[in-house]
């Protein structure tokens, strides 16, 4: 299990790392796809299957695909003459690194993260079943809110993208 | 009803001076005889209150009460304090008011302001007897502010003469400064003896004898400030001489008789607190006997017939002051009472002079007028004898003798000053009337100059009388002058002094004057009075003005730059600074974000 | 809803200045509200003292509207309330604000004379008048503030618009800044003592009631803010350098009602709020504010002198005067206090008189460039004299209100050491004598001015003409408010005397 | 043995991978794209703490709940900032954010 | 009524308005405006009727994720007025819209029913923020909210600008977002719960990790902080603020800064009433508060552009609020005091809204009739418009804390609550910043009352009657509540 962890990890970080390092955009999606992949079999390693699924279905499916579509849509090249400074690379490292120590110190200081993940007692392979049932009951009320703020989003791209207005 | 009649004296001149201003403004001459009106009424009621007895109580009124109730608190009163010192000086102000007002309606006949100046005249006959007659030192200050104002304005009365501008700003300028010590003198003696009413106060420091001694020099040379600014002592004499600027009137009544006299009145009024400061006394009796030499000194070479007038002031205030100091205040008075007359007389007849001939001053521009203004010559002689103190026959020479006396009992040093400065009198008075009234004349005013018209000669006359008589004790013991008791018994080595100065200050000046058409004597320093003028000028362009000026640079861009531009600029800076951070560009604003996270984070958990 | 009399006072303004707004005529309206306001104002001076001679009560003619209330364990408190009332001091600044106010609207142009913002011209003399009645008479703290500030805008508007000379963009909005800087601090010394007293209300006569408990040390923190903030508004050294410049480009009405009246609020709120509020404090930081007000005189005393326009030494002899009233309070006893008071009242009436002149001066002369007038006695006695009684007035000559603040203030200096001989001479006293020395340095400044334009020859082609009787009412009403005063004192001393003596935390005379 | 801190610390290093490339990328689409990634690596963490915060031996699903709302907020968003950038594309040609600089006092 | 009612009739009002814009030929298309307008009145209005909690009977997990107390009531109000005007302004601004959405026809009224439509969904996700006390729903709506901000702020899609604010705020606002969802994992992670007082109850016991709670409520400040404008995440609100078109301005610097501040100060609570964490998170808020103050004052100093102006100002006043908040007594402690921070923020907030929309409406219209944004567009306006000077200087004068405008309580009421708590710095640092907004707010008016107009035979500008009744009501909102301020105490 710690062996396969490590692996959907390096996968995961090093397709991540993909999306941030290579120039052409083309191959960045890809990475990210790879990226996703890893996160999806992580999730599955918690017994999240749905999550898993939809990281999979919605990410690696339809939201790279509209990545690569827009790639394509506006012909974007790989950045050929990186200008990116010195200064820029160091500075951008130096903060982040900062930032990842600092989740590093907070995850070490924090009891339950040295406690091995509890076994589950039940049976977790219902989760659609459970996570659907806390959605429309629960949780209706926020659904019924992402209901509207996809309607605004499909306006909204529909005004923003309109070749002429009518 | 009579006790209100001394209110009467109070308010007249003042509800004269309102009327002229607010209503009669526009006809001069009735401006004029309301004013001379008002005078005359004045003077016969200061005879009616020689008939008053010294227990006569005139109600007071509460002015300002501070601090509580009228029982509790600090009460500051109008009240009239009605004692022989207070009436007898009152005879003598409205005396010479009244006649300079008489003299006035011929010398200001024809002035455009001649409303204005009665308005003023009668002003300061309201100020001069609210002086004359407080009861406390708070009424008193009042009432020598206003002194003060219409001295301004009667000095300034011709203000499109720069001269005479400049010469009542000085006036009231200076006698602010004496103020500056005056009003320090009258808070520190209420601090001292809780209460600013002369009976009070005079009943407290008998029961205290010990109280605060240092503190209290320190509180009766303030109040002494006051008179060195009103009676033009060394060092704020200065501005005496240029008020002579001022219509020869009121040199007459304000800076000869009354008001330059005011300062030793309040001292006599406060005699008691001179005698309770021994240091204080000597500072006052030093200051007078230098003053009396150095103006002595400075009126030696004065060619304008006013200023040796006024220099001989200043040198007589000198010994009235050296009296008070050398705890004489009676002899003070005597010699106030009598030189009030002949300095008057000795002003009006030089105001005729100068009215003769067509408002010249200069001596050396006159001459011989003994025999073209007889009147005005005998009588200018007659006072000049009494300045002179011509033995036995003059008032001068009674009260100048009081104070010689004193002099040799108290103080060596100042005896042989006092005498010095009786030759310097005589030499040159004596050079005075030689220049003026003898010889021939060496101009076409003087040779054609008239006698003045009776208006104005009437007052010489009358002022010739009590020139002579008043140093007699049937004169002023009617009048209620305040006099020395043992009068006429001094030592003969006073009289000695005196007759032989006399005779050398004489006898020198009757050698070197007798028929000179130019001065024989030139010396500069003295007739540049010292440089003192020049050197207050340089004093005030310097240490005032320079500094003044240097200041408000100092207010305009140290202060302002630090107080106010200073951190607007810096704020503005900082603004500035952090506008800068709006780089403008997304990956900018993702550093700074970044930056932020960070810093966040950081201080949120490990700063504690 | 039915109105106290004070609220009408203080509202009157304001809402004239609203009908000026929304159409009424200006000049007449103002007019009609200033006088009106100064009837009202005689009218409630009437009623207190029929009111003081029954009742030793504080305050009268009290109106209280509570807007927020605070629950304590002893029961509901009112925090913030809408709460008038009068007694001697505020009664002897509101009877200054009407005069001058009335003065102000008088002496300002007729419309057909104003180049631009017409209306705004009168509206703003109203608002500032409104903003100070509000806070003289206000007995809540909140409001106490609010109204004095309601006169920044109008002062800044009319500098900015009306104001004279080439520097009028800079000055103005060197004032509005300075004034704001100084009402932040404010702000914030006065929220510090809400909160030090409890914070559960803030009217004055509750919160003195909470200030007995306050330790030293909060007092000393506090009234050095509060010192701060009203010196800021009051010009005191060395936070002065807004003022001059201000008042000499500031048109007549708004240099007038400003230095006048409007100034006045720091001393008030001294009086009324720091120092019984806070004597520890006051105690502790009185000697820096004696060398502070020693600034005000001698320093600024100085400046006054070489000063050469005459409306800049107008606006810093403003800044000097406000030295002996600072002495007034900084004594701390009933004499120093009724001193201040009267003293406010007649520098107001007094400056505000100067700058009328002054304007008129500007207006016929062209120029207030001392050097290039002179002998304008001449042409013009009639004026010369009011103005002669103007600045005599101000130098502290007797019979003006001046003069008796000026005494009572010097009486105050000295009282401790009367009272207590054994101290001898302390630095209070120290500073008085120093003080006194202003005396000096005023009548030099005045006196040189008054000569440099008055006196001496006539320049060429320079001729005033004397004011017409309508023109003089204005000039001669404050004329004879000072003169009133100064002769009989009592007109103002018979309110202030029973407030002043009930004022906590102040020493009072024993002997 | 696979605990929380596994994960979690798994789940920050993709969260501080992405913010890297929001910082140093400047192709405005990238950039985007390494935000979806951030949002990701959050669901991890989420996901790890509703197994660890166990109800009745199952996982606590309200992280999952929130994980789906979250995926489905980052897919609208991912629609309508495209459509953006879309637009500014068309009309000025760039996905360079160092030159969308345009406004500056 | 129950108060969910509220945002269903505003969000079927919202469908109505697109339907209607689709089927419903409209000579006018500002009558679409004023109809949402009028609708989201009438929802003032029912407002009003709404029960309170105790006559309610919601019991479960729908009430946990739905506040209905007065505090969300007051911030629905809020969130309504605020639509209410921007819809107007909307209106008012048609003309510069379509010059950058169809500029080939100048008659055309294209996308103008979308730019009425979608603010009225933004009011209906502000009024569920106002409601939300449990993570989800707080993230649900908050991202409902923001969505449509992207939208809306790229409007003008041939304007550079506008275009450039989207997509800074896009990229900004996404990146926030992230650390919320990274924020509220943790605080879920520790805790186990996503209701608000659940959480504040396990954080109360103090059985969770200081470090990683701490750590929570710092990634959740980075996101809140953003929507609200608090220092080191304001950078994207001048520029887009800038970009924007007008009303949407408007409707972000005071309908999204209200909603940011209810959820602040709602995520906020369980930590500083937690005694194990609350002094480092009133540490942050301090610190956080301060620099938000010095930055939003002192860099608007040298602003010359208006709406620039107002964004710098926006922030400052973000400083003020956090300033109250910072004053929170710490640990639960009951302060003597008896406002609490979160009336003084909630008064503050409305205060905001009277006098920013006064300004922003007045802006409106000089931006459409004289066309500039820059302070010297307005140069002269006490001339040629009086009315609109006056109003400005009214908005001007509140914003600045001129007292007896409702500006200046808030203001008031921040520093007493500063004071109570002793953050005398923090005093003095507002001190300094309400100093410099003497300086930059009067800047506006010195060029409408000093300056000349740079064309004097402009002509004067003209106000619809709708605006000039908004404007009329909104000054009296501002000197009533600046005289009597008890109606808007929670």
């Amino acid at each position: 299990m710690t062996a396969l962890f490590y692996f959907f990890a390096f996968v995961m970080l090093a397709g991540g790392l993909g999306v941030v390092l290579t120039r052409s955009p083309v191959t960045s999606a890809f990475s990210m796809v790879v990226s996703f992949l890893g996160l999806a079999a992580l999730f599955i390693m918690l017994h999240a299957y749905l999550i898993g699924t939809l990281q999979i279905l919605v990410y690696a499916g339809a939201i790279m695909v509209l990545f690569l579509f827009i790639i394509m849509l506006l012909d974007l090249k790989a950045e050929e003459d990186r200008k990116i400074s010195l200064f820029t690379v160091i500075g951008g490292a130096l903060l982040v690194s900062v930032f990842a120590s600092q989740i590093i110190k907070v995850v070490k200081a924090l009891p339950a993260a040295a406690e091995a993940m509890p076994e589950l007692s039940a049976s977790a392979s219902e989760d659609v079943k459970n996570t659907g049932l806390l959605m429309f009951t629960d949780y209706v009320f926020p659904l019924q809110i992402i209901g509207v703020l996809l309607l605004v989003a499909t306006v909204g791209v529909i005004v923003l993208s309109k070749k002429e207005l009518k | 009803m009579m006790e209100q009649l001394p209110w009467l004296i109070l308010l007249l001149p003042l509800v004269s001076a309102a009327t002229i201003l607010f209503v009669a403004r526009r006809v001069p001459n009735i401006s004029a005889l309301l004013s001379t009106g008002s005078a005359l009424v004045t003077f016969v009621m200061s005879i009616l209150f020689l008939g008053f007895g010294d227990d006569a109580v005139v109600p007071a009124y509460p002015w300002l009460w501070l601090g509580g109730t009228l029982e509790k608190g600090l009460v500051l009163e109008i009240g009239l304090q009605i004692d022989q010192l207070s009436r007898g000086m009152m005879f003598v102000v409205t005396t010479v008011g009244f006649l300079v007002h008489v003299f006035s309606l011929g010398y200001m006949r024809t002035d455009d302001g001649k409303a204005r100046y009665f308005a003023g005249l009668s002003l300061f006959m309201f100020s001069m007897t609210g002086i004359v007659l407080a009861n406390n030192f708070a009424m008193m200050f009042v009432f020598w502010e206003l002194v003060g104002l219409s001295s301004y304005l009667l000095i300034g009365h011709w203000f499109q003469k720069d001269s005479a501008a400049d010469a009542a700003k000085k006036a009231f300028i200076t006698n602010r400064v004496g103020d500056f010590g005056f009003l320090i003198g009258i808070l520190l003696v209420w601090a001292i003896s809780q209460t600013v009413n002369f009976d009070r106060m005079e009943t407290f420091f008998a029961g205290n004898p010990e109280v605060g001694s240092g503190l209290l020099a320190f509180a009766v040379i303030c109040v002494f400030c006051g008179a060195v600014g009103k009676s033009a002592q060394l060092p704020l004499h200065v501005w005496l001489p240029d008020a002579m600027e001022g219509p020869t009137p009121v040199s007459a009544l304000i800076h000869a008789a009354t008001m330059v006299a005011a300062g030793v009145y309040m001292l006599a009024r406060v005699a008691f607190l001179v005698e309770a400061s021994e240091l204080a006394a000597h500072v006052i009796a030093w200051v007078g006997g230098i003053t009396a030499l150095v103006a002595a000194l400075m009126a030696l070479q004065q060619d304008d017939i006013k200023r040796v007038l006024a220099y001989s002031t200043l040198s007589q205030l000198g010994y009235m002051v050296m009296a008070v100091g050398l705890l004489a205040a009676e002899a003070a008075m005597f010699h106030l009472f009598t030189h009030a007359f002949f300095k008057a007389l000795l002003f009006l007849g030089s105001g005729s002079v100068i009215y003769a001939c067509h408002h010249e001053q200069d001596i050396w521009k006159m001459g011989g007028l003994r025999k073209k203004m007889p009147l005005t010559f005998i009588t200018f002689s007659i006072a000049t004898l009494s300045l002179m103190a011509l033995p036995w026959v003059t008032a001068g020479f009674y009260s100048k003798e009081a104070i010689l006396a004193a002099a040799w009992h108290e103080s060596a040093p100042l005896f042989v000053i006092a005498g010095f400065t009786a030759m310097l009198t005589a030499f040159y008075m004596t050079r005075l009337v030689l220049v003026t009234f003898f010889g021939k004349a060496r101009t076409e005013h003087a040779a054609h100059a008239k006698e003045s018209p009776p208006v104005m000669t009437l007052p010489l006359i009358l002022l010739a009388i009590p020139s002579v008589i008043a140093g007699l004790p049937f004169f002023y013991e009617r009048v209620q002058a305040t006099a020395p008791e043992h009068h006429g018994e001094g030592s003969m080595l006073v009289l000695a002094a005196s007759v032989i100065t006399l005779i050398a200050g004489a006898g020198i000046s009757f050698w070197l004057y007798k028929g000179a058409s130019e001065d024989p004597l030139r010396i500069k320093l003295l007739a540049r009075k010292f440089y003192i003028d020049e050197i207050y000028q340089g004093i005030i362009r310097v240490f005032q003005d320079g500094v003044a000026t240097l200041l408000s640079i100092f207010d305009r861009y140290i202060i302002d730059g630090l107080i106010a531009q200073l951190p607007a600029y810096a704020t503005a800076s900082i603004g500035s600074i952090l506008r800068r951070l709006q780089v403008g560009n997304l990956q900018g604003y993702a550093f700074l974000f970044a930056l932020g996270v960070i810093l966040l984070i950081w201080i949120t958990l490990f700063n504690t | 809803m039915s109105f106290n009399l004070v609220e009408i006072i203080v509202f009157l303004p304001i809402v004239a200045a609203l009908a000026i707004l929304v159409g009424s005529p200006a000049r007449i309206t103002a007019f009609i509200a200033a006088g009106a306001n100064l009837v009202l104002a005689l009218f409630a001076t009437l009623q207190y003292a029929n009111v003081t001679e029954s009742s030793g009560a504080s305050y009268y003619l009290i109106s209280h509207r509570v807007f927020l209330t605070h629950v304590t364990e002893s029961g509901p408190i009112s925090f913030l309330s809408l709460s008038f009332g009068l007694d001697g001091i505020s009664l002897t600044l509101v009877l200054l604000t009407v005069l001058v106010t009335l003065a102000a609207v008088w002496v300002s142009p007729p419309e057909s004379k104003i180049r631009s913002h017409q209306r705004l011209y009168y509206l703003s003399s109203l608002l500032i008048s409104g903003g100070a009645l509000g806070a003289f008479c206000s007995l809540d703290l909140f409001f106490f503030f609010a109204f004095h500030e309601l006169a920044l805008i109008p002062t800044f508007l009319m500098i900015g618009i009306h104001g004279h000379g080439k520097q009028r963009v800079r000055t103005a909005w060197k004032i509005t800044i300075y004034l704001g800087v100084g009402s932040m601090i404010l702000l914030a010394g006065l929220t510090a003592l809400v909160m030090a007293l409890g914070g559960t209300t803030l009217h004055f006569e509750a919160m003195q009631a909470y200030a007995e408990g306050l330790s030293p040390e909060t007092q000393r923190w506090i009234f050095l803010t509060l010192m701060i903030g009203f010196g800021i508004l009051v010009s005191l050294f060395p936070f002065h350098t807004w003022a001059p410049a201000a008042y000499a480009e500031a048109p007549a009405p708004t240099a007038m009602l400003h230095s006048g009246v409007l100034k006045k609020f720091g001393l008030y709120g001294l009086i009324r709020v720091a120092m019984p509020m806070l004597p520890e404090g006051a105690a502790y930081w009185q000697d820096l504010l004696l060398v502070l007000l020693l600034g005000n005189i001698l320093i600024i005393g100085l400046v006054t002198i070489a000063q050469k326009r005459f409306d800049t030494l107008l606006g810093n002899s403003s800044v000097m005067h406000m030295g002996y009233i600072f002495l007034g309070i900084a004594s701390a006893n009933t004499i120093g206090f009724e001193g201040a008071v009267l003293l406010m009242f007649a520098h107001g009436v007094s400056i505000a008189l100067l700058f009328a002149l002054c304007d008129r001066l500007r207006t016929q002369a062209g120029t207030l460039e001392m050097s290039k007038l002179g002998g304008l006695a001449k042409s013009a006695p009639a004026f010369a004299l009011l103005f002669g009684m103007a600045a005599f007035a101000s130098i502290g000559l007797p019979g003006f209100a001046n003069f008796t603040g000026e005494v009572s203030v010097f009486f105050g200096s000295f009282l401790k050491m009367l009272e207590e001989p054994e101290t001898g001479i302390q630095a209070l006293q120290i500073a008085a004598m120093l003080a006194i020395w202003g005396v000096v340095i005023s009548a030099v400044y005045m006196l040189r001015a008054f000569r440099a334009m008055f006196k001496g020859p006539a320049q060429e082609g320079l001729a005033l003409t004397n004011p017409t009787i309508f023109e003089r009412l204005p000039i001669l009403l404050l004329v004879a408010a000072l003169l009133t005063v100064g002769f009989y004192p009592e007109s103002l001393m018979q309110f202030l005397r029973p407030t002043i003596e009930t004022l906590p935390a102040i020493a009072k005379i024993s002997f | 043995m696979l605990t929380l801190g596994h994960y979690l610390i798994a789940s920050g290093l993709l969260f501080s991978v992405g913010f890297i490339g929001v910082l140093l990328r400047r192709n405005v689409i990238i950039i985007f794209m390494c935000l979806e990634l951030m949002l990701s690596a959050a669901n991890l963490s989420l996901v790890a703490f509703s197994r660890y915060n166990q109800t009745a031996g199952l996982p606590d699903y309200n992280g999952d709940v929130l994980v789906f709302f979250i995926i489905t907020v980052a897919a609208a968003e991912v629609a309508v900032g495209l459509a953006i950038i879309v637009a500014l594309f068309r009309s000025r040609q760039i996905t360079d954010v160092t030159a969308m600089n345009s406004m500056k006092n | 009524m129950p108060a969910y009612y509220l945002e269903v009739i505003v969000v079927v009002l919202g469908l109505t308005l697109l339907l209607v814009e689709a089927f419903v030929p409209l000579g006018d298309r500002r009558s679409l405006a004023w109809l949402a307008a009028l609708g989201i009145g009438v929802v003032l209005c029912l407002s009003f009727l709404v029960s309170t909690p105790e006559q309610a009977e919601e019991t479960g997990r729908f009430s946990a994720l739905y506040a209905t107390d007065g505090l969300a009531l007051f911030y629905k109000r809020i969130a309504l007025l605020t639509t209410l005007l921007v819809l107007l302004m909307s209106a008012d601004y048609r003309k510069i819209l379509h010059q950058y959405t169809d500029p080939e026809r100048p008659q055309s009224q294209a996308g103008l029913g979308e730019f009425f439509t979608l603010p009225v969904f933004a009011c209906a996700g502000l009024m569920w923020m106002a409601s939300a006390t449990d993570l989800i729903s707080i993230f649900v709506s908050l991202e409902a909210v923001t969505m449509t901000f992207y939208v809306l702020v790229a409007f003008m899609r041939r304007n550079v600008g506008s275009l450039e604010a989207g997509v800074k705020y896009l990229i900004l606002g996404a990146l926030s977002t992230g650390f919320l969802v990274y924020g509220i994992t943790w605080l879920y992670g520790i805790t186990g719960q996503t209701e608000l007082s659940a959480i504040s109850e396990v954080l109360k016991e103090g059985a969770v990790s200081k470090t990683a709670a701490l750590f929570a409520f710092a990634l959740i400040l980075v996101a809140l902080g953003f929507k609200v404008g608090a220092v080191p995440f304001q950078f994207w609100i001048p520029d887009v603020y800038q970009g924007a078109p007008t009303p949407i301005t408007a409707f972000l610097s005071v309908g999204s800064k209200a909603a940011g501040f209810v959820v602040l100060l709602r995520v906020s609570e369980p930590f500083i009433a937690s005694e194990l964490i609350s002094s480092n998170v009133i540490t942050i808020l301090t610190v956080v508060a301060g620099a938000t103050l010095v930055y939003g004052n002192l860099a608007a100093i040298p602003q010359n552009n208006f709406k620039r102006l107002l964004a710098f100002s926006s922030i400052s006043h973000a400083g003020f609020l956090l300033m109250a908040l910072a004053s929170t007594p710490a640990g639960g402690a009951i302060s003597q005091f008896s406002i609490s921070p979160v009336s003084a923020i909630s008064f503050y907030l409305a205060a905001y809204l009277f006098m920013t929309l006064l300004a922003f409406l007045v802006m409106t219209l000089v931006r459409t009739q004289r066309g500039g944004e820059s302070i010297d567009s307005f140069r002269g306006l006490a001339k040629t418009s009086p009315f609109l000077a006056l109003t400005l200087l009214i908005a001007m004068m509140s914003l600045a804390g001129v007292p007896l405008t409702a500006g200046f309580i808030g203001k008031f009421y921040v520093f007493l609550l500063a004071v109570n708590q002793h953050h005398y710095w923090l005093v003095a640092l507002g001190v300094v910043g309400a100093a410099a907004g003497f300086y930059y707010y009067l800047k506006v008016v010195r060029a409408m009352y000093w300056e000349a107009p740079e064309d004097t035979s402009a002509p004067a500008i003209e106000v619809s009657m709708p605006t000039k009744i908004a404007l009329i009501l909104l000054i009296v909102a501002v000197f009533i509540f600046g005289l009597d301020p008890a109606p808007l105490m929670l």
